[in-house]
């Protein structure tokens, strides 16, 4: 019952406060019928809301300063889905505890959701450890994120929509880490990317919300692709789609091999390189990541959600959950640290250069993510998780601290345009802080424990992508210290770049919005070292029990705690100099970023522009799409299959039509001369039959 | 030296149904001759009830095929199943006419007795059994067709209509004259079966081209009766300009008295050439199908288009012709039995299309008739889907069965070239349902005089309902064809 | 050219039918040759008919003939009528206007 | 057998032509024909609705058999028998028909105000013929029900459709025409062959030559392939759906298309296996050639119905695909993806029809910021959308997935390009829902445009219900053709093994 | 050899006529030339021994068929010097397929076969000249074995008689039609009535009548002579 709770209890949050929240604020209001299309607007006020709120705002924006009042169905959905939220993560701790450290692990079974032949599969949750410390990591977040919101938000006009979005969105992620089998992992895989598709189009009226949406589904979608082939092709190999039946099959199948395009390799790469491709589009990984900034047009408390705890680590989980197919894939892996690894460097060299909060965090995160799968990569899975546990924390932590900020600077976004306000907003400042010296992997603060373990496993792997990953981590590591506190530094201290009116403006942000902040700070703070030792310690393998499958060859975890001095401490090194740098650039000498922009103009650009990637992607495939779409819907559908086929059959009828009529002459004697010509064709025909 | 010949001997009896019409029909003369007014309409309704006791005494004749007037008559089931036919098209014909010819101050009484004396050399054709016979039936029914094709003698066009098929009917039996005596000259007779005995035993591989000169020739006065392709020139220009109820009378009487005499011809005394003509009624019908359904789609005269609607129709039924198997003939039968009865009941509507004490005949006038006549548009376009071949009217299933012929025969070529031409033929069907439903108004008609709306009724009825219980007419159509093969 | 056979007397037929066919269809001038000519194949049929018939020694051929003989006077009756009335309409009886109705 | 002996597949399938009849006899000034036409025709689609649950609950899913079996002499001479009876591959289709009946009427009650009495008597009749057609087991009972369709779908769209309305009922119905008279002949050819036209006798009596095949494969699939529609030949279908009434649109893109994936299940895979799997290729490519092109095409267009019509086309060919891999899981996905596709397409054509009855425009560019306005609306557009794209947990994905992972079993390659739809699919479906719903309103009607009606609520709450039904549980539905399927799939394989059997055996 | 000659003979003049038969520009000429050709067929019909049908041809065709013809030649007085000539302009396609025709026809009548079994089944034997007349041969035949397309050519006659009247027959109207039943029983105290006329006064009050009437009757029976007149047809 708690394991269902646990699961469900968000989505009937989401129902009650969707179905009940709106009407009570009168949206489910039918017309009568006769009345369509000619009747009295019944929303004009909304109307004006509307243009008036959101109408021609680039920015951010949480109706805050604007006098919307709130309706009956805002408060009802507010604590119904709170309410809910916080049951569920009661549950979802006290399940965690229970699978984690009592060892109950478990899987509950509901009903049959697809049975085609062979092809059988429930609807099912399974609680293992990786299940229990994601549902326990995903329902407190979401608690806290939906607690948040319920300030942050308080001004919307369609809060009860907000809040349904924001549960539906923790149940799909919850399905997703309970599933039993492949097919329900999709379903909630999907599931959220619907839910952040609805949340990053929150506020539809502004064009750019809708492009990001469609965005952000469609490179999920691309991955997806993968995924549901890796589905396909792991039904194929293994007959089923159930993880403990597949988990035990593995080494039967091992070795079965597939032909592709003339090139025989084993079915598992295959399979696993799908599945992988998958997790790419879930997670922003390099070549699939594009999505992830420009989601950033969702409300903040949104992009918390999405970007810090759940959605995008979903890929890391499904990694984790296959690792026993990974094991035995090591190429896959290979493939696996690599991407991981480009995209922690990618990612970080890009932060460097954004100027909007928001997104500086985004590529934070997308770099964090490298981390996590190229541990994953080299086999150290519980130090991806463990990783993934504490980046939930302070990168929802820095989220909500820079929603905060928004907050306070009447939706200003840009950092450039802030500055020196960190007297005015110390709650924010503090709990800031915090979040960017955990993720800078200063010592104590969470990020240490579980980054430094990324890079020492991937040092320890002896293998070459081992290698290059420990180092091209180590080279993010540095460039996250430099934005992190280059962000800090712009953001809170030097001088005031707003206009006076902002200034004046600027406040601490209520309880009911500190409060989170001030928890997840604790999380920032204390998550590392309280589960360090369960997590990544030497007796990871009790903790994790069967939830995580090492092949014996692989050493990483183990020899992660014994490498070379250097090796722990270079990551700190390196993270110190870049806040020191990030401090003479923007405190001591704030002309130099300048300067060397400007000396380094093209390096700047690219990296401003992200490396040209929505470019590049819109040159190879958006563009060409339409254009294709119209030349095949104007010239294939058009001009040849219609044509060549109905059209131009019929205009030749017509000829044709036309041709047999000016026959017919009205003139006896041709009429007598047709019959008489027909007779003697038909005869000479008979004799031609005949003689031929 | 010439075999004796008693009165009995001649067997007269089977001939009773062309006796008591051709008697009828001259006291009708007489009983018109003597009014002072013209009883045009007491001589019609007379001419129905006389057409209605000669198919009495045609159903009452059972029995097996036998052969009266030393063989030049055979009664058989086909022709039964024929005669029936043509005397329920010659009914309906008369009966549509009435009140056309009243309004068009054409009412004379000798149009009834013409069209009586035309039945009657229908029903000569369809038991003739001699070249002979075959000759004067046929030619009884074509003197009395000029005549009524130009009976509206005020009119320009009925009158044109008159020469047009005058001349060229003259012309098409002077060929199939002298086909008759080629194929006299060579087999010594002209009786059928003795034709058919002759040429059984000739050698079949190479048969003597006299006779295969005959049989084209035959064929060729045939097909101009039937109105196929190349011989169909006439049909547009006479449908066209004779009056309106002679339209529909010759689209369908004639049409099958024609046919059946073509079946009875090729699958009699031909019979053993089956290889030499196949080939020829093969192009004939695929010709006559692809003509009906190019050359309909241009017209705008609604009787012009449905002149090369029975064109193609006439090419369908070659089709089973073609086959020369007795489901051929059976799909042939069936076939023209609902023409008979879906072509009825289209020129019915087309009698109904009167305005301002005018007739109009354009395709255009019938625009926007789904709103001011419904129930006329929509048996109209029941008879338009039912002609186009859709199922589940009957108009399919007679496609159904000559089709069903052709893929038996193995003529997969004529197949396909017949469902294709088909589906182009459907166009110009749907183009009128396009004109009545999907138009604007054009005005309503004139009310429809009571006798049309009865025939309508009837025959929309008949093409909606006949898949409900096809089997009586398949069945009956099946018995009488394999009479005609039976020997 | 001694013997007078069969073929002579169809070859004759024969061209009675041509020419007949071209009195037909190379006719511009008057319907009446028009029917004149039909009477010309009906004739070329009838010699046909009598030259088997005497060569088959049967005289089925002949009362063929009879009949054709009779019909074509009531052929030629109808169809001078036709030409009669035809010509109270129009005025002319040129086969090149016998051309009302087309397409 | 039906335990009761009751006809209930001719009650189904005659009672609207029934109601049909009813109404054509309704007396009285306009306005009273019209309502009483209207209640008439809903009543009758109820009730028939309601006593085709019967199947829902009386069929036996535990048997491949046909079930409520009617025979009864029609052509005893050609031994052509009305011969009636559903299985697990049929029942659901007659059940869909009759679930959209009702659905089309209601959705047509005020969009429809001229000639509403002619209107209903089409849908009814149409009804028949649909139902029938699922019903029948005999192959010229068959053909006449699958023709007879064409008579009031031209009609509808030519009488009540839009300005180029001429021009896509001609095109719709003599494109379907070309494809069926083809049939015709192979139903013949068939016919002599086999010397039945029995359905459930040929299916079991496999025994047409080889050669033969071919050419009566071909002949099937012009007619299949132009109902379904598989890519080249599907260009009616846009013009159809475009200039159609929105209910016309419904029951074409619910009901129409799916005759032809019938007649694939039918008659092509069970009646000429060899020839079906020999031109699996080419099915593959075509469908591929669909799910890519039209996908393509439906990102280019500008009007909501014709983009709607191409995403039909493409989601066919995930139809037409999966019912040629012969497997369970491509066969059942095939069959799934119909269903879904029945309803998920049917609402979304109602999801145009109601913005068009609001404003009378389908143009894309016309709409915008709609949620504001008309949120239930959105939700409900929003769900269809998901299930349209393949959203898990809605009824779009279910058979898409079958497909995909059938066509893995196949090929690799085969399952990669038929994926990409999902991706395509998305665009499309997405970009048309931003352009409609997101976005600020810009148009004056906009502003005043109203929610649903109660009404409209009532058409598509049942599709709301049988969407979400199905995606989250659909093995209530695979369940009524798993067994069919089976069948289906042995009876395929059995016939291949001898016909391989029978080659090696030449071989050697 | 005279049988020889004269068929030459006939042949040569029958071909010619009919040549100038469809050339002949007037067509009167035509006429005149068509009966030539019949004239010329029956002697070939006497040189083939149907001495009846040559009868026949020559009273039926050129007695009635020809001289209708003519008739309705010089009834219907066209002025033939205004008809178009365009007899050459079609002949080279009309003649090649004529001619082809005719080439095909020769070849197939230069081989011409008669089936071996068409002696035996000869339905009517021509009986030997000596025994039976030809003309009675035919006549017994005629009557008995072919009584049924005997009388069938008596319709077709029948329906060429009803066609040309219904056809060719109207009454104009003025003219006048005697009606016997109607002058036999009219009796003389209808038709006459006897009036004292004053002198220099005329019949006064009938004065606008009889002028339309037929002069001596009185009105009523004027205008029932009328009617009558406009019923009968």
């Amino acid at each position: 019952m708690l394991y269902i709770a646990a699961v469900f209890l968000p989505l009937l949050g989401c129902l009650l406060a969707g179905l009940i929240g709106q009407y009570l604020n009168g949206v489910w209001r039918l017309v009568p019928a006769g009345a369509a299309g000619h009747g009295h607007d019944a929303h004009g006020h909304d109307d004006h809301a509307h243009a008036h709120t959101h109408g021609d705002h680039g920015q951010d924006d949480h109706g805050h300063g604007h006098d919307h009042a709130p309706q009956p169905g805002d408060r009802f959905a507010q604590m119904i889905t709170v309410l809910c939220m916080a049951v569920a993560a009661l549950c979802g701790v006290l399940a965690f505890f229970d699978v984690a450290y009592a060892g109950h692990a478990r899987t509950v079974t509901l009903f049959t959701f697809i049975d085609s032949g062979s092809l059988e599969v429930s609807w099912a949750l399974r609680y293992d450890t990786l299940s229990a410390v994601m549902v326990g990591m995903v329902t407190v977040v979401s608690t806290l994120i939906h607690v948040y919101s319920v300030g942050y938000m308080a001004h919307d006009k369609t809060v009860p929509r907000f809040m349904a979005y924001l549960s539906l969105f923790t149940f799909a992620m919850l399905m997703l880490v309970t599933a039993d089998n492949l097919v329900q992992l999709f379903f909630g895989w999907e599931g959220v990317g619907l839910a952040s598709y609805l949340l990053i189009g929150y506020w539809y009226e502004r064009p750019s919300a809708g492009a990001a949406a469609i965005k952000a589904f469609l490179v999920n979608r691309v991955g997806d692709l993968g995924f549901a082939l890796g589905i396909a092709g792991v039904f194929l190999l293994f007959g089923s789609v159930e993880f403990s039946t597949i988990f035990a099959a593995v080494a039967e199948h091992r070795d079965a091999v597939v032909n592709i395009a003339g090139i025989e390799m084993r079915t598992l790469e295959l399979l696993c390189v799908l599945l992988f491709i998958g997790a790419m589009g879930k997670s922003a990984q390099l070549g699939l990541h594009t999505w992830l900034p420009d989601a950033m047009e969702g409300p903040t408390p949104v992009s918390a959600l999405i970007h810090a705890a759940t959605m995008v680590t979903a890929g890391v989980f499904m990694v984790a959950r296959l690792s026993p197919l990974f094991e035995y894939a090591p190429n896959a892996l290979a493939l696996v640290t690599l991407v991981g690894a480009a995209t922690a460097f990618f990612a970080a060299t890009v932060g460097c250069v954004q100027n909007d909060i928001k997104r500086v965090i985004a590529y934070s995160t997308c770099s964090q993510l490298g981390y996590m799968f190229f541990a994953a990569g080299v086999s150290a899975y519980p130090a991806a998780i463990f990783h993934l546990f504490t980046h939930a924390f302070f990168k929802a932590l820095l989220f909500l601290g820079a929603g905060s900020v928004i907050h306070a600077m009447s939706d200003e976004q840009d950092i450039r345009r802030m500055g020196g306000i960190w007297r005015k907003v110390p709650i924010t400042y503090t709990v800031m802080w915090i979040g960017s010296l955990a993720l800078a992997g200063i010592p104590l603060f969470a990020g240490y424990y579980s980054k430094d373990m990324v890079l020492e496993a991937a040092w320890a792997s002896h293998t070459a992508h081992g290698r290059i990953a420990y180092f091209l981590g180590i080279a993010a590591a540095f460039m996250t210290a430099f934005y992190s506190w280059r962000l800090l530094l712009l953001t809170f201290h030097g001088t005031p770049r707003a206009d006076k009116h902002v200034m004046d403006h600027v406040h601490e942000s209520p309880l009911v919005m500190t409060v989170p902040l001030m928890l997840l700070a604790a999380g920032a703070v204390f998550a590392g070292m309280a589960f360090y030792e369960s997590f990544v310690g030497h007796h990871f393998a009790e903790f994790w029990r069967e939830a995580i499958f090492i092949a014996p060859e692989h050493h990483a975890m183990h020899d992660a705690h014994d490498v070379a001095t250097w090796v722990k401490k270079l990551p700190l090194v390196c993270a110190l100099s870049g806040i020191a740098l990030a401090y003479v650039f923007y405190l001591l000498r704030p002309e130099l970023p300048g300067l060397i922009a400007a000396r380094f103009q093209g390096l700047y650009r690219f990296l401003l522009n992200k490396w040209y990637f929505d470019e590049l992607y819109d040159a190879i495939f958006v563009r060409p799409s339409m254009a294709l779409g119209r030349v095949l819907w104007k010239g294939g559908d058009g001009a040849v299959i219609d044509g060549l086929g109905p059209d131009g059959v019929a205009a030749a009828t017509r000829a044709v039509a036309a041709r047999a009529v000016r026959a017919q002459t009205g003139f006896v004697y041709h009429y007598a001369f047709v019959m008489l010509a027909g007779l003697v064709a038909l005869v000479t025909l008979w004799f031609m039959l005949r003689a031929g | 030296m010439i075999p004796a010949t008693t009165f009995a001997s001649l067997n007269w009896s089977l001939a009773l149904p062309e006796i008591f019409l051709a008697c009828a029909a001259m006291v009708l003369l007489v009983f018109g001759v003597t009014r002072k007014a013209d009883p045009q309409r007491e001589v019609s309704w007379l001419s129905v009830l006389v057409l209605a006791i000669t198919a009495a005494l045609v159903l009452a004749q059972g029995g097996d095929k036998a052969q009266a007037f030393a063989g030049l008559f055979v009664l058989d089931g086909f022709a039964r199943f024929v005669k029936l036919m043509v005397l329920l098209a010659a009914g309906l014909g008369i009966v549509m006419s009435i009140s056309y010819l009243e309004h068009e101050k054409l009412s004379r009484f000798e149009y009834p007795v013409l069209i009586l004396l035309a039945t009657l050399g229908m029903m000569m054709m369809v038991s003739a059994n001699d070249l002979m016979s075959l000759y004067l039936g046929l030619e009884l029914q074509s003197l009395s067709l000029y005549v009524i094709a130009a009976f509206a003698r005020d009119s320009e066009r009925s009158t044109e209509a008159g020469l047009k098929y005058f001349v060229l009917g003259a012309l098409a039996s002077g060929l199939l004259l002298y086909g008759a005596s080629l194929v006299y000259g060579f087999a010594g007779t002209t009786n059928f079966a003795a034709i058919a005995d002759v040429l059984t035993r000739a050698d079949a591989a190479k048969p003597p081209l006299g006779v295969v000169f005959g049989l084209v020739f035959v064929a060729a006065g045939l097909s101009f009766k039937v109105s196929a392709v190349p011989f169909h020139m006439w049909t547009p220009d006479v449908y066209e300009g004779s009056p309106t109820p002679v339209t529909a009378f010759f689209s369908v009487g004639p049409k099958i008295a024609a046919v059946g005499l073509f079946l009875r011809v090729m699958a009699g005394p031909f019979a053993p050439m089956l290889g030499q003509w196949q080939q020829l009624m093969v192009l004939i019908s695929i010709g006559s199908m692809a003509l009906g359904a190019f050359a309909a789609i241009g017209q705008s005269n609604i009787k012009r288009l449905m002149a090369y609607s029975s064109i193609g129709h006439m090419g369908y039924a070659l089709i089973g012709l073609a086959a020369g198997t007795a489901e051929g003939v059976h799909g042939v039968l069936v076939y023209m039995a609902i023409y008979l009865v879906m072509n009825v009941g289209t020129f019915a509507c087309i009698l109904c299309m009167r305005r301002e004490g005018r007739m109009v005949e354009g395709i255009d006038d019938l625009a926007g008739l789904a709103r001011t006549d419904p129930l006329m548009a929509l048996a109209l376009a029941i008879f338009m889907f039912s002609m186009a071949g859709i199922p589940p009217l009957a108009g399919f299933f007679g496609k159904l069965y000559v089709f069903l012929a052709a893929v038996k025969a193995g003529m997969w070529a004529l197949a396909i070239i017949g469902v294709l031409a088909s589906v182009v033929g459907a166009f110009y069907y749907l183009r009128i349902i396009k004109v009545m439903y999907f138009d604007a108004d054009a005005g309503a008609f004139e009310p429809r005089p009571a006798a049309l709306s009865a025939v309508i009724a009837g025959t929309g009825a008949v093409t909606t309902l006949f898949f409900v219980w096809p089997a009586p007419l398949v069945v009956a159509a099946q018995a009488a064809a394999a009479t005609l093969f039976g020997g | 050219m001694a013997t007078i056979g069969l073929f002579h007397y169809l070859a004759v037929a024969a061209i009675l039918l041509t020419l007949g066919i071209f009195g037909i269809f190379l006719n511009r001038k008057n319907v009446i040759v028009i029917l004149m000519s039909v009477e010309l194949m009906l004739l070329a049929v009838n010699i046909n008919l009598v030259a088997f018939s005497t060569h088959l020694q049967d005289l089925v051929g002949q009362v063929f003939a009879m009949f054709v003989l009779t019909v074509a006077a009531a052929e030629a009756a109808i169809g001078l009528a036709i030409v009669v009335v035809y010509f109270r309409n129009r005025g002319t009886i040129a086969v090149e206007d016998i051309n009302l109705m087309k397409g | 057998m039906n335990a009761a002996g009751f006809p209930l597949l001719s009650l189904l399938t005659f009672l609207p032509l029934a109601g049909a009849l009813f109404i054509a006899t309704v007396r009285g000034d306009e306005a009273t024909v019209a309502r009483n036409a209207r209640w008439g025709a809903l009543w009758t689609s109820m009730i028939v609705f309601v006593l085709s649950l019967w199947l829902w609950f009386g069929f036996d899913k535990s048997s491949a058999e046909f079930q409520f079996v009617e025979r009864a002499a029609w052509l005893p001479a050609f031994s052509i028998n009305y011969h009636m009876g559903v299985d697990g591959i049929s029942v659901l289709f007659v059940l869909l028909s009759t679930l959209l009946t009702p659905i089309c009427i209601l959705a047509s009650w005020e969009a429809i105000t001229a000639r509403v009495r002619e209107y209903m008597i089409a849908f009814l009749v149409l009804e028949t013929m649909m139902v029938g057609m699922f019903c029948a087991l005999d192959m010229v009972v068959f053909y006449i029900f699958f023709e007879g369709v064409l008579i009031p779908m031209f009609l509808i769209i030519g009488v009540w459709g839009g300005p180029r309305r001429v021009y896509a009922a001609f095109k719709f119905f003599l494109y379907t025409l070309l494809g069926s008279v083809l049939m015709l002949l192979a139903l013949l050819a068939i016919y002599f062959h086999a010397g039945t036209t029995d359905i459930p006798t040929l299916i079991s009596q496999h025994n047409l030559p080889r050669g033969m095949q071919t050419w009566l494969f071909l002949a099937f699939l012009a007619s299949f392939a132009v109902k379904v529609p598989m890519w080249p030949v599907h260009t009616w279908l846009p013009d159809a759906h475009v200039e159609a009434p929105t209910a016309g649109s419904v029951i074409l893109a619910g009901v129409l298309l799916k005759m032809g994936g019938y007649g694939f299940l039918r008659f092509s895979l069970p009646m000429l296996p060899e020839a079906s799997a020999y031109f699996a290729p080419l099915i593959f490519a075509l469908s591929i050639v669909a799910v890519i092109y039209t996908s393509l095409v439906a990102l280019a267009q500008e009007d909501m119905k014709k983009l709607i019509a191409y995403s039909s086309v493409a989601h066919m060919g995930m139809v037409t695909l999966g019912t040629f891999t012969f497997n369970t899981q491509g066969l059942e996905g095939a069959m799934f993806q119909m269903l879904s596709h029945g309803i998920v397409s049917g609402a979304l054509f109602l999801c145009v029809g109601v913005v068009y009855d609001r404003i009378h425009s389908r143009e894309i560019a016309r709409y915008g910021g709609l949620s504001a306005r008309m949120p239930i609306y959105a939700l409900v557009f929003m769900l269809f959308t998901m299930a349209s794209v393949g959203l898990p947990g809605t009824a779009g994905f279910v058979g898409e997935f079958l497909v995909i992972v059938g066509a893995y079993k196949v090929n690799i390659w085969v399952a990669l390009l038929a994926a990409s739809g999902m991706v395509l699919g998305a665009a499309y479906m997405l970009y048309l829902y931003r352009r409609v719903i997101f976005g600020g309103i810009t148009r004056a009607d906009l502003r005043s445009i109203l929610d649903l009606s109660p009404r409209e609520t009532a058409v598509f709450a049942p599709l709301v219900v049988l969407t979400l039904w199905m995606g989250i549980y659909p093995s209530s539905f695979t369940d009524f053709f798993d067994q069919s399927v089976q069948g289906l799939i042995a009876h395929h394989q059995a016939a291949l093994g001898r016909a391989t059997a029978f080659a090696a055996g030449a071989v050697q | 050899m005279i049988t020889a000659l004269a068929f030459y003979m006939f042949a040569g003049v029958l071909v010619a006529s009919a040549t100038m038969v469809i050339a002949a520009r007037n067509p009167v000429h035509s006429v005149l030339f068509l009966i030539l050709a019949f004239f010329n067929a029956a002697g070939l019909f006497i040189l083939m021994g149907a001495e009846f049908l040559a009868m026949i041809l020559v009273i039926v065709y050129v007695g009635a068929v020809a001289v209708l013809f003519l008739f309705v030649v010089m009834m219907l007085d066209i002025n033939f010097a205004e008809l178009r000539q365009g007899f050459q302009r079609y002949l080279p396609i009309g003649g090649l397929v004529g001619l082809v025709l005719l080439v095909e026809l020769m070849l197939v009548l230069g081989a011409w076969v008669v089936a071996p079994e068409a002696a035996a089944l000869r339905q009517a034997p021509t009986p030997d000249a000596a025994a039976m007349s030809n003309t009675e041969a035919l006549g017994r035949l005629l009557y008995t074995r072919y009584a049924y397309l005997f009388q069938a050519s008596g319709m077709v006659l029948l329906v060429a008689m009803i066609g040309a009247i219904v056809l060719t027959l109207r009454d104009r109207p003025g003219t006048r039609r005697q009606s016997v039943a109607v002058q036999v029983a009219r009796r003389a105290e209808e038709t006459l009535e006897m009036r004292k006329v004053a002198l220099g006064q005329g019949i006064g009050e009938e004065k606008g009548v009889v002028t339309h009437g037929t002069p001596g009757l009185r009105p009523a029976e004027a205008a029932k002579t009328a009617t009558e007149k406009a019923e009968v047809r």
